[in-house]
């Protein structure tokens, strides 16, 4: 274990995960998948919310805070990926296609 | 009410659930190797060949006159007819089958074989459990697997074999009488003629010859 | 229900030049047919729908028969001058010309058609059926007869039943594909002169007809081995 | 706690069971042991179970229409369902070569587990549960919330059109009734304080007088139970709610293309999730492993669950052999107008109920919202669709 | 003529169904619905295009059982014809004979003795109430009820079956019914257990109504669905129940006063709305008018000969000509067109299967239904392949 | 029996595990045997009423009918197979997984039965795909069928599990394709499959 | 570690897994040993009703699945926010159930919403 | 029990990859399944027990079922033939390395100021449900506006105009 804390551990892995779902965002054509690493992105956050409460200084009167926050960012995650997907899907209807860089070229 | 109909539909399968423990109605199945649905009595299946007596070969009634195979809707009998002769149950010569064979994988168990035969040869059997793996050797039934005795066709149609044996032996009365008759009235042209002229014309009349056995 | 004659009389009136015929049935049925101009037909066939009296708006049956060409045998009696040998009064042989009335059977090729058979019943006035009858002019190119499909629905599949069967063409059919055999198939199978496939292969009861296939295909099976 | 040592021991037996064979092992081992013996006879009693149903459930049927059922193969057709397994097990396991081969594979594994892990948290008797958890109730739905995904990997990877088409059915038809599942359950967590299923059936093993606690014989409870049991009903896709199957238009669903096992372990499948959501409904509102009446409690509290999963499963079969299938949008229809709105009525009426403390007026307001509601409710949906009873005229 | 024009105008719509646009914007899926799929009542196959679950184009494909009857019956004798009716409608043995006599009867000119009169009516109500409560059966398992229905039906069909094979010989392909009469006569025994057996029905359709008539689930299913307009089934020469649940009062038994149907006192169950629901109670209320007419029967039957005298078996020989001959048959108008060249052959011989002719308003009623639907409203139709394909 | 009681001997000396096994395997696929849910005529009406209150073929474990071929072990061809059906059948059958077993059921499947005259009418489904069972009838008793399929179940009993005689689908070399006929202009083609219908051409019955 | 739920969880798992796949080794096993798999092209062909299938099954679906779905995940949040409510229930004043009222109602709204606009209706 | 939490950020990060790297749409979508499978497991072991099942009945429950839904929509199950990923990937990928430097080495640096261990914290079902309508109302009323806009605005969105009801 290269890591001092496991807190660390769980960053990392948090950082790992950020950076796949950005990379995924960046470089699919397809909307769906972009949107899929925006979704691990989110879930990456959340990860260090809950993380950071795990290991934060207990007890405290906060102690709460980031489980109720990673409880309301998965609520706000999910209604993104319903205007999100919602939103592909119509422009699909209109391009006939999900893939991002076609869109592009129309839209220019 | 939202639910009526399907709770008064569940309680009559409940009925039903209930009732196949107490009522023979509500239990209808009958297990069939062991038990048996009571054959009707004019149940056909396949045809057979009816004989007299106890030689099949000898009592066979039918004279191979090939209405059945020409009337045969899906044209699943096959007769070659004798060369000689044999007498029936009348005891007028007549020729045979020297093969009769009914392809019962073609056969549509219709009747219509019994009901032209003019001769009461070929009735309808009830037997049913013939299922094979040997397609050609398993359903073609000759004239051997095909003759069943008047004694079975009794067995199995009680009240049509009654029947029919009374025609027949009606038949064997008038065709005697007739015989006799003719026989008579030969003689007695045969004895004018001879009066009348010394040269008689020969007569062939087949001699009359009693059945092999009446088995009535 | 009026007669077969007083439907006729009533087309006519309805459907100048309808040419309408009746064809009488001897049979002890007694359904007399109505036989139609294809031209007209589709007209006729309105009217009879329509006409409030008759209001044949049900149409029960249609059915295709298949007429061979027909090697017609008639007996003709032909009055020919023939020169005959008559005993003369004076017991001479005298050569007279007479008219001589002889029978004499001749032979004349009916050529065949296709035919179209309707049965039309009232729902509205339970009377019926009228039967009517169309004919295509030959049996091989000029098969087609107007579709009624546009008049009675109830045509829509027998007709195609009929094209399917008979190969009659019938024009003004929203949708005539075959029916009841495979589209690749290209006989029509009702026809009268209809030739089987050898699809012979083994029975065992072979009877006549049968085993002159059975002869047949074994000839052409020597022929395809060989 | 007042049972006699006598009961206890019937009681207990197969906790005393496990603790003398885990003490057998080194001390070490044990606490995993125990654990791994709780997984084992979870694993091993359910399948059981679903082949002593198919059998039942075959002769049952047999019996509502008249006839005998299989009685052939062994005792009274009680080998019936070994036979049947034989007979998968070696049956030629066919995937279409167009077929995605690696998630045709998954989908029944996955739909196995998910169902599986469901029965982790089912108090099948006193203490006798695998783990109490604090959010068992939820972990069960999430169970269950996976297997939808189970159903839509085995209908897109056949790549049949029957079997997408009866995925897609599925799927919608398990997303619209898992939302009336979850909420008429939430009136029981509101009641009984937990989500901890344990608690919950302690909750309910009181007695007033001899008769029980449970939550069925309240208002609230009883329109929940019903709207939990439809939803259960159209969860396991058994009739009428077996559209994702219905054989009469998509020939076989999702798993038409699924052959040998693979098919027997949708089938096995479909059988736990019954027995899952049937504990899961005693549990919730018919007291879990609690006697129904105070005197029977000397009966061990294993057989009350059982024979409550039982009865359930006996009305699913009764409903199978005499209701015909709904319409696909008649049954989403009544899962977001009807069983929606309901159950989100009953979680106020539930509120309600507490509020208006005891006494014998939270009863008579409370059924009457309710019978109203479902009344109103049930008139409305027919007469919007102009659906009823009809007369017939007759011409002479 | 301004009248027949606007009629004409409405022709032109009858002629196709209509064009359903697809809704959504999903892409058509289009499924083969046979001629193997478990509710198509044997090897019928309707390619079906499906938006979402929304059927907007349907095409009947035929043909999977056209089993050349009327060839083969073109190259028969009139009687060899009998045995093959049988197997029109499988189901209806009885009255496809009757069907097939009546044609030839009216080729012939033949009488019926009325002791074979009423054997007829007894043995084509039986007919028709097995029938109708199998058809129920079936359209109840398309509804997915698993089987229940079917079994009660048949489980009735059984006891009619009895009384079929004990008089005929068969259970299915009778083969009863001769030119001129009928082939055996029945027995006191028979009629008494048919007695017992009518005696019985009204108990079984009570059990069926009770079942099946007031469930929600079934009513919500079938009302309203499959709606088919009386003045398109008649154009369309739709027949039978299906016709009478449109609402349009066109009964042959009561129009064409075939056989002795004039003397039973019978009502028409007549429809008004004209789908599946009516459908499947036209059926039950006809089987309650069977079950009053086999009671009339079954009392009034006299003594007779079953047998015009007339009539041969053998040497057979119509005179040239031609008939049309149709029954009530369960499942529709069931016509024999037969043209006679004087050979014992018939020259033509043509089959009007009421269960061909029913389809023809299959597309026009699922349009726009549910894929669910097209299965019942199919079973509603009540066809038997045998009869479509011939 | 001789050869039987050979090859049981031969088995043993491999273990009597093999045997167990195969009558452990023969009983299992004997007892569950779920026909396809595939009717197609007449005999298919006699198939149901087998299967309803009356004859109840559920007895014998095999009430239940898949519809997919996939899951289905037995095909009760039951009635007239036309030639516009016949590749579908055929196909089906190749579509079943193995074991799999068929029974020609009626005049029709067997042989054409009344319709053989036909032009559209398949002169016997064992053209193309092997028979197990065959029933004659126009149509068979329910009864019948319940004895062929007793017949078949004593057939499943006496195929062994290895060596001579075991059934097609256990030997790696025998053919398990079942080619399907196209539809030609005039017929199918080809008029019969070589690999299932091995009967010469021959014209017995002659008639002098 | 064993007293831990996840750990009983992932036992279950394991056991779950094996349940499965024992059964399809073993028939793996079988046709390894005796029934020799023989896939051709008319087998392993898509099923469709004894014909040859045409066209793909994956195709463009309608978006009324998709506009359930929506709802149903809106539904499936507020179920998680609803269960620790409803766990507290019990020790809740009037407020405090008010606000979750609010909460639901919220959302019920959007429910009405879409039942008004007709997204209920499954054609 | 570092070896459970190898296994759960394999799995996570395994099922990421996949779903980022995947070319079948549907197959990157039951990966990503996965991912948030691990993602749940890796909150279970952070004691988060509600949040974890809260986490698979969202995510695996609903979210995948959304996507899975919108690929089919789409018609997205088969790979583009013109290759699945964009123009820019490089770019992308080079910003993603860029970020995940920056946090990695954030992170490593300030490993050692992180909390080694603590006790797990005691926070049940119970404590959430009270904290929720009493502390966080205000996040609770906000969300559940926000997931009511967010119903109605997909559903604007996603619904065809000829789909519209009349």
């Amino acid at each position: 274990m290269g890591f001092a804390s496991p807190l660390a551990a769980y960053l990392l892995v948090a950082a790992l995960l950020f950076a796949i779902g950005l990379a995924g965002a960046l470089t699919r054509r397809n909307a769906i998948l972009v949107l899929i690493g925006i979704e691990l992105m989110l879930n990456a956050a959340n990860l260090n919310f809950i993380a950071f409460w795990r290991y934060g200084p207990h007890p405290n009167p906060d102690s709460l805070t980031g489980m109720m926050f990673a409880i309301f960012s998965i609520a706000v995650a999910a209604a993104e990926a319903a205007v999100g997907l919602g939103l592909v899907i119509s422009i699909y209807r209109h391009a006939k296609t999900t893939d991002l860089d076609r869109i592009n070229r129309m839209k220019g | 009410m939202l639910g009526e109909g399907i709770i008064k539909g569940m309680l009559e399968t409940a009925k039903n659930f209930a009732g196949s423990f107490v009522s023979e109605d509500r239990l209808t199945t009958v297990e069939y190797p062991e038990q048996r649905i009571p054959t009707a009595e004019n149940a056909r299946v396949f045809p057979f060949l009816v004989y007299d007596g106890s030689d099949w070969e000898a009592g066979m009634r039918c004279v191979a006159c090939q209405i059945c195979e020409k009337e045969c809707p899906p044209k699943c009998i096959y007769i070659e007819k004798s060369k000689d002769k044999k007498p029936d149950f009348a005891g007028k010569m007549q020729i045979y089958p020297t093969r009769f064979d009914i392809d019962i994988s073609v056969c549509m168990s219709c009747q219509i074989c019994v009901e032209v035969c003019p001769f009461e040869a070929i009735k309808m059997d009830t037997q049913f459990e013939l299922a094979t793996d040997d397609r050609f050797g398993g359903l073609l039934l000759d004239r051997r697997e095909l003759s069943k005795s008047n004694e079975y066709y009794h067995s199995i149609h009680p009240t049509e074999a009654a029947e029919v044996d009374a025609r027949l032996a009606e038949e064997k009365r008038a065709a005697e009488a007739k015989a006799k008759a003719a026989a008579v009235a030969a003689a007695q042209k045969a004895a004018a003629d001879a009066a009348a002229k010394a040269a008689a014309p020969k007569i062939e009349t087949p001699a009359p010859k009693p059945p092999d056995a009446g088995g009535q | 229900m009026q007669r077969a004659e007083e439907i006729k009389a009533a087309i006519e009136a309805a459907v100048p030049g309808a040419g309408v015929t009746v064809v009488p049935n001897p049979s002890p049925s007694a359904q007399h047919a109505l036989r139609l101009e294809p031209a007209h037909a589709v007209a006729v066939a309105t009217f009879l729908r329509d006409a409030p009296g008759l209001a044949f708006d049900y149409l029960s049956n249609v059915t295709g028969v298949d007429w061979l060409d027909k090697e017609i045998a008639e007996k003709v009696k032909v009055t020919r001058q023939v020169t005959k040998t008559v005993d003369g009064p004076d017991g001479a042989k005298v050569d007279q010309i007479v008219d001589e009335t002889a029978e004499e059977t001749r032979k004349r090729v009916e050529p065949g058609y296709l035919e179209t058979v309707y049965h039309l019943y009232s729902v509205a006035l339970h009377h019926g059926p009228l039967v009517l009858r169309m004919r295509t002019v030959n049996r091989t190119d000029q098969i087609q007869l107007p579709s009624f499909t546009p008049v009675w629905r109830g045509a829509e599949f027998q007709e195609r039943e009929v094209f399917d069967l008979y190969g009659i063409v019938f024009t003004g059919h929203p949708d005539l594909r075959r029916i009841l055999m495979w589209d690749e198939f290209k006989d029509h199978p009702m026809r009268k002169d209809y030739v089987e496939p050898d699809d012979y292969e083994y029975e065992p009861t072979a009877h006549d007809a049968v085993l002159k296939r059975a002869q047949e295909h074994s000839a052409a099976a020597e022929g395809n081995r060989e | 706690m007042a049972s006699t040592s006598a009961v206890t021991g019937a009681d207990q037996i197969f906790i005393l069971l496990r603790d003398w064979l885990v003490h057998l092992l080194p001390s070490a081992l044990r606490p995993a042991a125990s654990v791994v013996l709780g997984a084992i006879a979870i694993v091993a009693v359910f399948p059981g179970l679903f082949a002593l149903t198919t059998v039942f459930e075959r002769k049952g049927l047999g019996r509502m229409q008249n006839r005998l059922g299989p009685n052939r193969v062994g005792p009274y057709g009680f080998f019936q369902p070994i036979a049947d397994g034989i007979k998968a097990l070696t049956k030629e396991d066919v995937v279409p070569f167009r077929a995605d081969a690696m998630v045709h594979f998954l989908a029944p594994l996955v739909l196995l587990v998910t169902v599986f892990m469901g029965f982790a948290v089912l108090p099948v008797g006193r203490n006798m549960q695998l783990v109490d958890m604090d959010s068992g109730l939820l972990f069960f739905f999430a169970m269950g919330a996976a297997t939808e995904l189970s159903v839509f990997m085995a209908g897109w990877s056949s790549r049949n059109k029957y079997s997408m088409l009866g995925a897609m059915r599925a799927v919608a038809q398990m997303i619209s009734y898992e939302v009336a599942l979850l909420l008429s359950s939430v009136t029981v967590v509101m009641i009984a304080g937990s989500l901890s299923l344990t608690e919950i059936v302690d909750a309910q093993n009181q007695y007033t007088g001899i008769f029980p606690h449970w939550y069925i014989f309240t208002p609230w409870g009883l329109a929940s139970f019903l709207m939990f049991s439809i939803a259960a009903t159209a969860e396991t896709n058994r009739s009428p709610f077996d559209l994702p199957e219905g054989e009469s238009e998509i020939v076989a669903g999702y798993h038409t293309e699924y052959s040998g096992f693979k098919f027997a372990i949708f089938f096995v499948a479909e059988y736990l999730a019954m027995f899952a959501l049937s504990g899961m409904g005693a549990t919730l509102f018919l007291g879990g492993w609690s006697a129904p009446l105070k005197f029977l409690g000397f009966i061990p509290s294993w057989i009350w669950f059982f024979l409550k999963v039982m009865c359930a499963i006996f009305i699913f079969i009764w409903m199978r052999g005499t209701l015909p299938r709904l319409r696909q949008d008649q049954l989403m229809n009544f899962a977001w107008k009807f069983a929606l709105p309901f159950t989100l009525l009953n979680l106020l009426v539930t509120a309600l109920w507490r509020f208006m403390g005891a006494g014998w007026l939270r009863w008579v307001v409370c059924a009457a919202i309710l019978a109203g509601a479902y009344v109103f409710m049930g008139r409305m949906g027919m007469h919007r669709k102009h659906i009823g009873p009809r007369s017939y005229r007759y011409a002479e | 003529m301004s009248v027949v024009e606007t009629k004409a105008e409405r022709a032109a719509g009858w002629n196709r169904p209509p064009a359903v646009e697809p809704e959504g914007e999903g892409e058509l899926l289009e499924v083969a619905m046979g001629p193997h799929h478990p509710s198509t009542h044997g090897v019928f196959r309707m390619d079906v295009a499906l938006d979402g679950e929304r059927v907007v184009r349907l095409k009947p494909v035929f043909g999977y059982l056209h089993r050349n009857h009327e060839k083969i019956a073109e190259g028969a004798s009139y009687l060899a014809s009998m045995p093959y009716t049988d197997r029109l409608d499988y189901f209806c043995s009885l009255t496809n004979n009757w069907a097939y006599a009546l044609a030839v009867e009216k080729l012939a000119g033949q009488e019926v003795p009325e002791r074979a009169e009423y054997i007829r009516v007894i043995l084509a109500e039986l007919t028709r109430i097995q029938n109708h409560a199998s058809t129920i059966g079936f359209l109840l398992q398309e509804m997915g009820a698993s089987g229940t229905p079917l079994m009660y039906a048949f489980r009735e069909r059984e006891k009619i079956l009895d009384l079929f094979e004990s008089l005929t010989g068969s259970r299915m392909m009778c083969n009863y019914m001769r030119f001129g009469g009928c082939r055996v006569d029945l027995s006191a025994a028979w009629l008494e257990a048919t007695k017992k057996v009518v005696a019985g029905l009204p108990a079984f359709v009570d059990e069926f109504e009770a079942l099946l008539t007031g469930n929600e689930i079934l009513m919500a299913r079938c009302q309203g669905v499959g709606v088919l307009k009386p003045d398109l089934a008649v154009n369309a020469s739709i027949s039978g129940p299906m016709l009478r649940a449109s609402g349009v009062n066109y009964d042959i038994r009561k129009v064409d006063h075939y056989g002795i149907y004039d003397r039973f006192r019978f009502r028409v169950p007549l429809g008004d709305h004209g789908d599946v629901y009516d459908r499947y109670m036209v059926r039950v209320l006809e089987m309650r008018e069977s079950i009053g007419i086999l009671n009339q029967a079954l009392q009034e039957i006299p003594a007779g000969p079953i047998m015009d005298a007339k009539a041969k078996l053998r040497g057979f020989r119509p005179k040239p000509g031609e008939a049309y001959g149709r029954i009530e048959a369960p499942k529709g108008e069931l016509g024999f067109y037969l043209i006679s060249d004087g050979s014992p052959n018939p020259y033509r011989y043509r089959v009007r299967p009421p269960s061909l002719i029913n389809l023809t308003v299959l597309e026009d009623m699922c349009l726009g239904h549910n894929v669910a639907d097209v299965v019942l409203i199919f079973g509603s139709v009540d066809i038997v392949l045998g009869e479509v394909d011939r | 029996m001789a050869v039987e009681k050979e090859l049981k001997i031969e088995l043993g000396k491999q273990g009597i595990f093999v045997t167990t096994i195969e009558e452990l395997y023969n009983w299992g696929r004997r007892s569950s045997v779920w026909p396809m849910q595939f009717g197609l005529a007449c005999c298919a009406i006699e198939m149901i009423a087998t299967t309803m209150a009356r004859y109840d073929l559920a007895r014998f474990g095999a009430e239940v009918f898949r519809p997919s071929p996939r899951q289905a072990d037995l095909m009760i061809v039951s009635g007239t197979v036309t030639k516009k059906m016949a590749p579908q059948v055929v196909r089906l059958y190749n579509q079943m997984a193995e074991p799999k077993y068929v029974i020609a059921m009626g005049a029709c499947a067997i042989s054409g039965g009344p319709f053989k005259q036909g032009y559209n009418v398949l002169k016997g489904i064992d053209r193309y795909i092997p028979v197990d069972v065959h029933i004659p009838g126009c149509p068979p008793r329910p009864e019948a069928l319940i004895q062929a399929f007793m017949t078949l179940q004593k057939k499943i009993d006496g195929q062994p599990l290895t060596g001579e005689g075991r059934p097609r689908y256990l030997d790696a070399d025998a053919q398990c394709e079942f080619p399907v006929p196209e539809q030609g202009a005039h017929d199918l083609e080809p008029p019969s499959n070589r690999g299932v219908w091995p009967v010469e051409i021959q014209g017995r019955g002659s008639r002098d | 570690m064993a007293s831990s739920p996840y750990f009983s969880l992932a036992v279950l798992f394991v056991a779950a897994l094996l349940f499965g796949l024992a059964p399809l080794g073993l028939a793996w096993m079988w046709a390894r040993l005796f029934s020799p798999r023989k896939p051709n092209a008319i087998k392993n062909s898509i099923y469709e009703c004894g014909l040859v299938s045409k066209g793909d099954a994956w195709v463009q679906f309608r978006s009324a699945y998709y506009l359930y779905a929506i709802i149903f995940l809106i539904f499936d949040v507020e179920a998680v926010f609803l269960l620790p409510f409803a766990v507290a229930f019990t020790g809740l004043g009037v407020a405090a159930c008010v606000s979750m009222l609010i909460f639901v109602l919220m959302l019920v709204e959007g429910l009405a919403w879409a039942w008004a606009k007709g997204i209920l209706t499954w054609a | 029990m570092h070896v459970v939490f190898f296994l759960i950020a394999a799995l996570t990060l395994g099922g990421a990859l996949a779903a980022v790297l995947l070319k079948n749409t549907v197959h990157c979508a039951l990966a990503v399944t996965l991912a948030f499978l691990g993602h749940a497991l890796l909150f279970l072991r952070l004691d988060a027990q509600f949040a974890g099942f809260a986490q698979i009945l969202i995510y695996i429950g609903a979210v995948a079922i959304l996507v899975v839904f919108a690929i089919l929509l789409t018609r997205g199950s088969e790979a583009p033939a013109s290759g699945i990923f964009s123009k820019t990937w490089l770019l992308g990928l080079l910003i993603a390395a860029a970020v995940f430097a920056v946090l990695g080495w954030s992170i490593i640096e300030s490993a050692r100021a992180l909390a080694v261990d603590s006790a797990a914290p005691q926070v049940t079902v119970h404590d959430i449900g009270v904290a929720l309508v009493g502390r966080y109302v205000l996040p609770l009323e906000i969300v559940a506006l926000l997931l009511t806009a967010a119903t109605i605005g997909a559903v604007i969105v996603a619904l065809h105009e000829k789909e519209r009801p009349r």
